[in-house]
Parts: structure tokens; C-alpha cells; sequence
């Protein structure tokens, strides 16, 4: 039987290892997986590389986990928003290292990863200070950028809906990164807004449940 | 302020906001950066069937909900809470951005730091390194889409230039911008450089010339 | 106003230009576009380059262009299947060139051109015959090829339900390639079993209507 | 038929299905190609909840619909009419793939031409130049599904050899095949070449051997 629901979002959060790749769903405050972060800030794991599209605002989601120094890396498109502190701090001081990544090609090489793609081409960039190092190309007469795939060991993931099997649907914009990233990664963790007692119709999911690991119900809404 | 500054007179952000909402056509798909391009929805004139996209995963936003709707986890790339209209959809960040990187919006609306009269745009770091940088979707949407309008006041903070030969902060894109709109003057990018389209009311190209670190040719 | 209906098939299908690359959505019997078939072969414009998984069977859908001699060229993963005569016919006596492309390749290179990708490297087919000619090398330890973006003039594409923005749903097996066809023509041409009064739920939408150009109801399943 | 044919008992299509689907574990993605390996879904032992993937979108492919229940658009890669299960969903073609082609599928079952020691498979064309060649997802699936099972009769037409040093028709993949279940034995594809896993009822390890084109390492 195939039933990937937990109780509880610590048992949940319990396969992130020291040191591990984790990919965080959301933009600015919609789709953040606000439950399992605060459950990955108290299990206290740390030496982590984390892919967002921001790197956390106030104190809370990602910020708490940069306060806490659980935080190595970021890689994003966007880290510095109205009230990133926690993040400019760490930064400011040489405690967090940062790539910044176009948001198209982040999320490209999420899907390029998830897809079992080795790398593709993108006009992104070209030209400019984001492709130094990287290899280039004319395709079709343009300037293009050779960028790779974007593993990840763990996805934190919020849906609206979850099924027992992992089908997950999204609510308006905080669909997001979500539905990419949970393909990413060699495990992937939903917290879902209602998780349903029976199937979802086939023909509503949006993220499908061979790309999830676990869901566990957290009906917070921000 | 200086002397050549006195002579000029410059458009309120929502004069210039109203100017370059006259230029997008009905039907049109625009993108809109965050702050003053933001504000160009707000004047686009009746009548007109305006798709804008977010690249947060929505094609067709509305206006700001009225108190007592706001929906949460429904917002703009500026996070900011809005609505949909009649004919939108949601959608993940790869295809969002599979719209704009495969030239299916046909309109970008941009602020910018410097616009070169090659149309080169800068507008996501400065040579201030203390600051981490951030990009977002600026250069996915340079490349992808066709046509590319900024709006900026047409000096910076002390009076800088921002309209120029060659950027100087680091490059968004290479020869990407279509069109200038700044609260002085309409500027067309041609072959030669920057071409005059046309003076905001009540100023001289002489006047506007000395604020403009590339020629003007009308 | 965006208003993308369009009253007739035959209306439809006049941008279809002599020596246009059409792609044409549908997998076996299921989400093939048969009225816009039948209005391209009533319209007689030949020279045709077709991209799709099959090269028709029987005598209908693709069958009836390469019949009628409209097909220089098919860019497919399976163009032999039971009652492809048409296609055998034409391909034996070198009348039309054949491309055969991995699937999952030829989906991917379809994705690519839509998402303004140059191209990208897979492990898909490497040391084989099909990617004999083409660039390869080895990321993450595995040989992998580059495949190059096809772009489309027209795309073909059946819909369930379609609004006046060109959104569109599928019904069940019928998605296939549809919706990552739409992307990469330059103009997308839709028969929906329903179009709607009124606007689709935007949270249902799964082809946004920025792909589509036009959109005519036909009611008809196979 | 060759005498040393006539010591061979050969397995049914049906018993051969239905040795493999022992070997399908509870809780399994699986892709099933076309033909022979399609009737292994019908021998999954009860109990087990297993979900089919069909490379035309859908994950969950149910049992043949009744009589009066058929859905047209709803159909497998064999262009079979099925149903649903609980817990399916539908999708396009490029997320189709990338659940192969990504590693998300944990079990392939194909059919095959040929099948050498070194794990190389060759299930897509033969040397016979005048029939156009076919691929469909099969080169797809090899590379990134993490366990391949071939699935077929040991031996061919006119008793040619299938399993063999190195194939001689062109290859699907390189080095891509975990096991093989033919009607005379399973064989797992092991460093040293094919391993025995064991034999079909009645037959010698001699008597297989001698219909094979590789060493069978016990």
C-alpha cells in the first residue's frame, strides 16, 4: 500500500542530514513551507546549502534558519527584499556564501534536475557578470549560456491539498517553485493545508505523487 | 540643485506612468517591474484588454482587492495582494518563465539604474559591494522579450547621468532596450543611438541634452 | 478585447503557409486535432514538414496529408505502427524524409523551443545510432547529447474546453503533447470540444491562452 | 525444430508474465512496454498496490474498462483502452518523460531483440533497412529508470540466439539491463556477465546454455 502520510511535522523533517542540499518552496510570503521550516530551525541541523527564490524576510521562514547559523550556503535568485536582515547580516560578515542565480535559470535548473537533464542552454544572462566562467555559445545567432542541473537531497514543499499518494494541488500564486522543486530532489517533503481523506481527481494535480516523499497536514495559512 | 536642472520640467512618476500606459496597445501580454512600472496598470485607458503577467505564476492580474477580499496567497512580484481578471490562470515558476524567455509576452516594462544608447540595460547591482546582489527575473525577461520599455527618472541621486554611452554598473542585457520614458523625454534606441521621440511639455532637447550622457538625435 | 475564436476550421487553418513545420498534439487515437487534419488536407498546402509522436494510421489524421502528398518530411518517435501504410508507402519509395527522435527527446526539444531554450544535454540515446553526428560529453560521470530546440510555424492542437483567451483543459489521456506543442509555434491552432461562455478557472487552466492564436469548437470524438 | 530444442520446456506467455510480476514489489512505479510485458499488471499478486505508469500521461492505468465504461482518450501506450486507480493523475509529455528520464520510476519491464552480457540492449530496430525504424520512449526509459527487466522468449525466429556477447542489432541503451526473464530461465545482468538466477521448471543449465550466446555464470 502507498500511503505517504506523517503525523507529525519533526518525523517529517527527520531525514535532513548535516550538511544536506535543501530546496524551499514559496515566493516572497505565498507557497512558504512555514510548518516544516520551523520544524527544520528546532531539529537544529545544520551546515545547510539552501535553494530559494529569496533568502528569508523578518523573523521568520528562511530567517530563522540563517539567525540560528543552521545555514552555509544560499543559492537564489532574490536576497535581498525589505527586511532580508538576517540574511545581510550573515552575509555582511562572510557567514553565508551566495549564488545568485536569474530567476528563469533557477527555476530551469530545478526542472533540468528533476527531468534527469544534464544541463541546457539559455539566452539568460549572456553578457553579463552571472555568466563569467561559464561556458558560451551562438545558437541560432544568439549568445547563449551553457547552465546545469540543480540536485537537491531535500524539498520542503507546501500545497494546498495532499493525498494519501502525494498528489498535491496548489492554491493561486503560491504554487510557485513548489511543484519543480519536489521533482528535484531525492526526497521530498509536503506540508499540505488539508490532506484528503480519499483520491484526488486525476485530472486536478498539479504536482503528481511519484515526485513526493511524505505529507503531513498543517492547515496554517499565512 | 544646479543651474541646467532649474530649466527643466519633469513629469510626476504618475504623469510618466500615464505617458507609456498610452503606448500598450489592447490584447497586449506585459510584464511589469516592481515600483514605478508597477504603476503603469493604473493608466493603461479604458477599453483596453491588458494581460499582465507575474512571474510569480500568474497571467491576468487585477487590481488590488477590496477590504475584507485580500486572499493571502494571492500576490504580485512585488508581494504585493492583488486580484485576477476574467481569462487567468495559475502556473509554476518554470513556465512562468517559459513565457518570458520564449517570447511569448510581448511587452517588458523595466526600471533601470543606466540605459546605454546601444540598449544596453543595467538595472540589478551597483559597484557597491557591500550590498549582496539580486537579480530576480530581470535578465530572463530581457532576453525573451521582444520589445522593452524603460521608465526611470531621467537623472539619479546628485544629478547622475543614467542615460549614457556605455553602462557602467554591471549589464541586465546587451542591447535589449526598445524604449526610454523618463520625466524629461521619450527616447527611441535606433541604430545611431538615442533618438528623440518626444520632450515632456515645456522643455528644450537643449536643456535635456546637458542632462545626457549620450547624444540625442532627432 | 482578446478574442481568439475563430468560427471555421477551414478559417483556421489559412495561416498554414507551403513548407510550414506543423506540429500536430495527439498519442495513438487520443488528443489528435482530426478537424483541423481534415481542414489542412482540404486546403491542399504541401511541403509540409510534420513533427509528431506518430505518422498516422489508417486513412485518417496524418495518413490522409501523407495520401495526399502534402508531407515532405515527419519528425516523429514512432511512425510505425499497426496501419501506418500510408506512411510506409511514402517512405519506401522515398517520398518523404524521416527523423526519428527518442520521445521523451522529442518532447523535451519541443519544451526547449517554446521555453526560448537553445538546447540541452541528455543521457537519452547516447552511444546509440541517434545520436551518431551529434555533440556529446560526460556530466556527472554519464555520457550524455546534446539535442538542439524544434521550433514549429504552426502547432495543431486538440482541447477538451477552451475560453476566448485561448485557455485550454484535456480530458484525461488526450493532454499529451498538446500543451508543450503550443508553446513552441509561432501560431497555435485549437479544435475544443467545448468553448466556453465564459472564462475558465484559472487555477484549471493547464495551457495558459499567451500559446494559443486561435481556437474553434468541434465537438466531435473519435 | 532442432534436437537440442526438444529438451527445452518453455514457460507460457501468461506463466512467464506471471513469474516476473512475483518480483514487482508492493508500493512500486512501474513502466510496462508494449506487448509481452503489458500482461505482466494482470499476475501482480493481490495485495500489492502498484502504480503503472503509460508514457502518454497517466500515472495509475487501471484494468481494461467494462463493456459500456470505455472512454475513447483514455487509453495506454499500446493505444489499449484502460481505466484509472485511485490515486492517479494525468499529465503532458515532457512531465511524462522526466519522471523516466529523471530517476522517479522505479521499474521498467521491456521487451527485446537482443540482450548481451554486458547489460547492452537492443529493442528498437533491426538490420533490415527497408522498414522505416520506430523508438517511442524506450531510450528514455533505459536511462534513467534505475532497474530495467527484459522480458521475452529466449530464443527467436528459426532459433536464433537473443542473449549473446555483444548485440548485433543497434543498441536502445549501453549497459542498461538488470535481469532477464525468458521462458527458459532468469538471468541477472552481473559483472561477470549473465548469472543465473534460476531455471525454468524442467529444463538443464546445459540445455539452456546451448541456446545461448554467452557463458551463463553460476
Amino acid at each position: 500500500m502507498i500511503d505517504k502520510r506523517v503525523a507529525t511535522l519533526a518525523e517529517a523533517i527527520a531525514p535532513v542530514r548535516e550538511g544536506a542540499v535543501v530546496m524551499i518552496g514559496g515566493f516572497g510570503t505565498s507557497g512558504i513551507p512555514f510548518g516544516l521550516i520551523d520544524a527544520l530551525a528546532k531539529s537544529g541541523v545544520g551546515g545547510l546549502t539552501i535553494v530559494s527564490n529569496n533568502a528569508g524576510a523578518g523573523e521568520e521562514g528562511i530567517s530563522i534558519l540563517l539567525r540560528n547559523g543552521q545555514v552555509a550556503r544560499v543559492i537564489c535568485s532574490y536576497p535581498r527584499t525589505p527586511g532580508s536582515i538576517w540574511f545581510e547580516r550573515r552575509y555582511e560578515a562572510g557567514e553565508v556564501e551566495l549564488e545568485v542565480v536569474p530567476q528563469g535559470t533557477l527555476a530551469e535548473r530545478i526542472r533540468a534536475a528533476g527531468a534527469g537533464l544534464g544541463g541546457f542552454f539559455t539566452p539568460t544572462g549572456y553578457g553579463t557578470r552571472l555568466a563569467e566562467g561559464k561556458e558560451t555559445r551562438q545558437i541560432d545567432g544568439r549568445g547563449q549560456v551553457l547552465e546545469m542541473a540543480l540536485h537537491a537531497d531535500i524539498a520542503l514543499i507546501r500545497a494546498e491539498e495532499a493525498d494519501r499518494w502525494g498528489n498535491l494541488s496548489f492554491h493561486a500564486t503560491a504554487r510557485n517553485f513548489n511543484p519543480v522543486m519536489a521533482m528535484a530532489a531525492k526526497h521530498t517533503i509536503v506540508e499540505a493545508r488539508h490532506v484528503l481523506e480519499g483520491p484526488m481527481d486525476p485530472g486536478a494535480v498539479v504536482c503528481p505523487g511519484i515526485f513526493v516523499g511524505s505529507v503531513t497536514e498543517y492547515g496554517v495559512r499565512p | 540643485m544646479s543651474q541646467k536642472m532649474s530649466a527643466l520640467h519633469r513629469l510626476s512618476d504618475n504623469d510618466l506612468a500615464r505617458r507609456l500606459a498610452q503606448d500598450i496597445p489592447d490584447g497586449a501580454y506585459v510584464n511589469l517591474g516592481i515600483g514605478m512600472p508597477n504603476k503603469v496598470a493604473g493608466f493603461v485607458p479604458a477599453g483596453r484588454e491588458v494581460m499582465y503577467q507575474t512571474e510569480n505564476g500568474l497571467l491576468g492580474v487585477g487590481p488590488t482587492p477590496a477590504p475584507g477580499t485580500e486572499d493571502p496567497e494571492l500576490i504580485d512580484a512585488s508581494k504585493q495582494l492583488v486580484t485576477t481578471i476574467p481569462g487567468a490562470s495559475f502556473f509554476e515558476h518554470s513556465m512562468s518563465f517559459a513565457m518570458m524567455r520564449g517570447g511569448h509576452i510581448d511587452i517588458a516594462v523595466l526600471g533601470a539604474y543606466q540605459v546605454a544608447e546601444n540598449g544596453d540595460l543595467a538595472n540589478w547591482a551597483t559597484l557597491d559591494e557591500k550590498h549582496p546582489p539580486a537579480v530576480g527575473g530581470a535578465m530572463d525577461l530581457v532576453v525573451g522579450v521582444p520589445t522593452i520599455y524603460v521608465i526611470m527618472r531621467h537623472t539619479g541621486r546628485d544629478d547622475a547621468v543614467k542615460l549614457m554611452e556605455r553602462c557602467t554598473y554591471p549589464l541586465t542585457g546587451l542591447g535589449v532596450v526598445s524604449r526610454v520614458y523618463t520625466d524629461l523625454c521619450v527616447l527611441d534606441v535606433a541604430p545611431e543611438g538615442f533618438r528623440l521621440v518626444e520632450l515632456a511639455p515645456g522643455n528644450t532637447l537643449e536643456a535635456v541634452q546637458a542632462v545626457t550622457g549620450a547624444k540625442i538625435h532627432i
